[in-house]
């Protein structure tokens, strides 16, 4: 077994990111791809920081990841105003029913 | 105690044959579980505390039974919960009806060990040792959001958002008033906060830049009343509304470990304030009785004293309306917050 | 630094422990025998009535939404504390801004009313729907003078 | 096997471990627990990762706020009838074969690159490190940071409230 590098660093947050792309592909619930959407931001985010550490000597990375943490908040806040508004329209937040905008 | 494991690994001895790493995490494990103990003993006379200013404000004499002056009734209660028998509804989700105890006690642990008990024994020393404490404790709020759920009881839930919206709006005030401190000192090591305040009481961070550093600690103590469910804040567990909120359902040990971590988090908000505000583990009298062991008995008796003016408060002040708790966070104690922050970042460049 | 977290994990693993065992050694202490009764949802005594079934006000959700908005700003505050002492005038004029665009949201949630909450004046007994109500409360000395001249003229 | 590599493997597995528990499950307050300790084990990986302000940060942000806004979103959004708040999936097995893929191509990539490594550089506290990038370096995002977060406040807030009346 190698010892723990930048590789398995990597391969994690790609599993991760899969996990999370799945949500948001096959998930009905609104709630539960934003969730899906929380994932595949902190897989992103495992990515900076593990190619501040290896790579890169300094904390740029980190300062994205700051970043990164502090926008995902806002759009989860956002987003789940705008799933709240889509329930109290349609008293459902399926997506396959939220679909009133198609032709 | 990281000097600590180093010398006895260093030291020639019997254990010179065992990997180090297995050495170190039998004696963090020792030292958790001591640290868990005490944690449950803390309740223990936390308890009786209360019972007995209760008793003695009320003109009455409280426990007296078990025990001199009931000094053991406590501790039968903690027999009792321990024999009684576990209900849990029928509807119930049975994992995490189970697994909310565990989180909030993990989470009371976890803040206790980051406060500054001496200048010499230390559980952990972080950098970052306040912003620790502050971030490790918002584990409490997703597990009362998770027993309220978990419950399947109107009550229970219903006390669980409640409680959960208290301990957010309030989470705001109370770092923003160790803000305040965080900018004079420049770090947020507790260790550092505390070797600032070195010397007579006055050096305390409570009495410097007057008032404002005596608003922001107000503002904290009002903010650390509502962030554990202290009266007058306790609205999410009244128990004549909502039947104890989130732990209706909750029964024999399951609920004594809620009321342990309780009273756990009563010492890591009065422990982070004492740190902060009143001069950690230094000794009010200069270098009377300081350092060493001495730090401990400070640092704990300092946070006894403010949980004793919290159970003052509790029979003092009656309950507040759910809109008046809402307003104090947000248009009193977040305003004021700011204006000290304000306030003393104006002082120190001038 | 991974001592510091390490044992900080350890601890709350430990805690986790704590309790686990605990929990076993009471349920081989405790008696077990549950009855359809006891195991029922407790809701004061009566039969439950309903499911769980409750719709929330969504204020709970506007109050999360202002907290979070805050936290994160809190997250910035704490590194700029840290460094304030030496960057002196400059880092405050740059907090300054910063804070001074947020409280610009804190107002405006403030003016708009999202800070209330349901206060309980609204409705049948309160102040403003029904004066009559409250000033008959009030005068309620008055009424008893004249209950009193009443029975004067009663006897 | 070193430590750092038993703590790194230990908390790989309960990050993936109950990132499937989120993706698996169909009780959305299950999903919610997935995804706390999921959170938590990530916050784990920082600390590895030499970036222990990062991790407190993720664990105050995620844990303390987006979870918290996740649940209440949760809760107001369905019709709670019970502990059940089921959830279902649409298309599961193409989803799992793109996923499949994904994870596949980025896997090789991670492992056939030939990454330009630098000497690991001893583990430092970095919060005074970070506030100052952000008064310097990165002043123009953090100030820009603050208009976004406004919007975000006033807009959410509107929209919220339009849907109290």
């Amino acid at each position: 077994m190698t010892p723990v590098g930048l590789p398995h660093f990597l391969i994690l947050s790609a599993a991760l990111f899969c996990l999370g792309l799945l949500a948001v592909i096959s998930k009905k619930n609104a709630v539960t791809v934003l969730m899906g959407v929380e994932l595949i931001i902190n897989a992103a985010n495992i990515n900076f920081i593990a190619f501040s550490r290896y790579v890169d000597n300094d904390l740029d990375g980190q300062m994205f990841g700051v970043f990164v943490i502090i926008a995902a908040a806002a759009g989860a806040a956002v987003a789940l105003a705008i799933v709240l508004n889509i329930y109290q329209r349609m008293k459902s937040v399926n997506l396959d029913e939220a679909d009133s905008l198609a032709g | 105690m990281q000097e600590l494991i180093a010398s006895i690994l260093a030291g020639e001895n019997f254990l010179s044959d065992v990997p180090p790493v297995l050495i170190t995490v039998v004696f963090m494990s020792a030292a958790g579980l001591l640290f868990a103990s005490l944690a449950a003993i803390n309740a223990l006379i936390a308890v009786y505390l209360e019972r007995k200013v209760s008793a003695h404000m009320q003109d009455r004499l409280g426990p007296m039974e078990v025990g001199p002056h009931g000094t053991l009734q406590t501790l039968a209660d903690a027999v009792k919960l321990l024999l009684k028998e576990d209900i849990v509804p029928q509807n119930a989700d049975r994992f995490l009806h189970t697994l909310a105890p565990f989180l909030v006690f993990a989470a009371a642990i976890g803040a206790l060990v980051a406060l500054p008990y001496s200048s010499a024994f230390l559980f952990a020393n972080f950098d970052i040792g306040v912003l620790f404490v502050i971030s490790i404790t918002s584990l409490t709020v997703i597990a009362i959001i998770i027993a309220g759920w978990a419950s399947n009881n109107k009550w229970s839930l219903l006390g669980g958002m409640r409680s959960a919206a208290q301990i957010v709006s309030y989470e705001i005030p109370t770092a923003l008033a160790l803000l305040v401190i965080i900018m004079q000192v420049g770090s947020l090591n507790f260790q550092q906060i505390a070797t600032a305040q070195t010397g007579w009481f006055w050096h305390w961070h409570v009495f410097q830049f007057f008032p404002f550093n005596l608003i922001a600690f107000l503002i904290f103590f009002v903010a650390s009343l509502a962030e554990v469910n202290r009266t007058p804040f306790d609205l999410p567990e009244a128990e004549s509304e909502l039947v104890a909120g989130f732990m209706t359902e909750y029964s024999g040990f399951k609920w004594a470990v809620f009321m342990l971590s309780e009273y756990a988090n009563m010492i890591v908000v009065t422990g982070v304030g004492a740190a902060v505000f009143l001069g950690a583990h230094q000794s009010p009298f200069g270098n009377f009785m300081n350092g060493g062991v001495w730090g401990v008995f400070w640092f704990v008796g300092k946070a006894y004293g403010l949980v004793l003016v919290q159970i003052w408060l509790r029979w003092t002040l009656p309950r507040l309306r759910v809109d008046q708790l809402m307003y104090t966070s947000w248009k009193v104690l977040t305003p004021f917050a700011f204006a000290c922050i304000f306030a003393v970042g104006l002082w120190m460049i001038l | 630094m991974l001592f510091d977290f390490a044992s900080a994990l350890i601890f709350m693993l430990v805690a986790a422990a704590f309790v686990g065992v605990n929990l076993v050694i009471s349920r081989l202490l405790q008696p077990r025998n549950p009855t359809p009764g006891k195991e029922a949802t407790y809701e004061c005594g009566e039969l439950p009535v309903g499911s769980g079934w409750i719709q929330f006000n969504i204020r709970f959700y506007v109050i999360a939404l202002i907290f979070i908005i805050f936290d994160v700003e809190i997250v910035f505050l704490f590194p700029w504390a840290v460094v304030f002492k030496s960057l002196g005038l400059f880092a405050f004029v740059e907090m300054a801004v910063f804070i001074g665009i947020l409280l610009v949201g804190l107002a405006y949630v403030w003016r708009k009313g999202d800070l209330e909450w349901d206060k309980p004046q609204t409705g049948k007994y309160s102040r403003e729907a029904a004066p009559a109500y409250f000033e008959e409360a009030s005068s309620s000395s008055l009424s008893y003078e004249k209950l009193e001249s009443g029975n004067e003229v009663a006897v | 096997m070193t430590t750092f590599d038993f703590t790194f493997y230990a908390f790989s597995i309960l990050t993936l471990l109950s990132a499937s528990v989120m993706v698996f499950s169909k009780n959305l307050i299950h999903c919610a627990v997935g995804l706390l300790f999921a959170f938590f084990g990530i916050a784990g990986i920082y600390v590895l990762l030499a970036a222990d302000f990062l991790a407190a940060v993720q664990v105050l942000i995620y844990v303390g706020g987006i979870l918290v806004l996740l649940l209440f979103g949760v809760m107001l959004s369905q019709r709670i009838a019970g502990v059940n708040i089921e959830t279902g999936t649409l298309q599961f097995i193409p989803a799992l074969l793109v996923c499949g893929v994904v994870f596949a191509i980025l896997t090789h990539l991670a492992l056939k690159t030939r990454w330009s490594l630098m000497p690991l550089a001893e583990m430092a506290p970095t919060s005074r490190t970070i506030g100052n990038l952000l008064m310097t370096e990165y002043l123009l995002p953090f100030e820009i940071i603050s208009i976004l977060l406004l919007a975000a406040l006033v807009g959410a807030a509107f929209m919220a409230r339009r849907e109290a009346r």
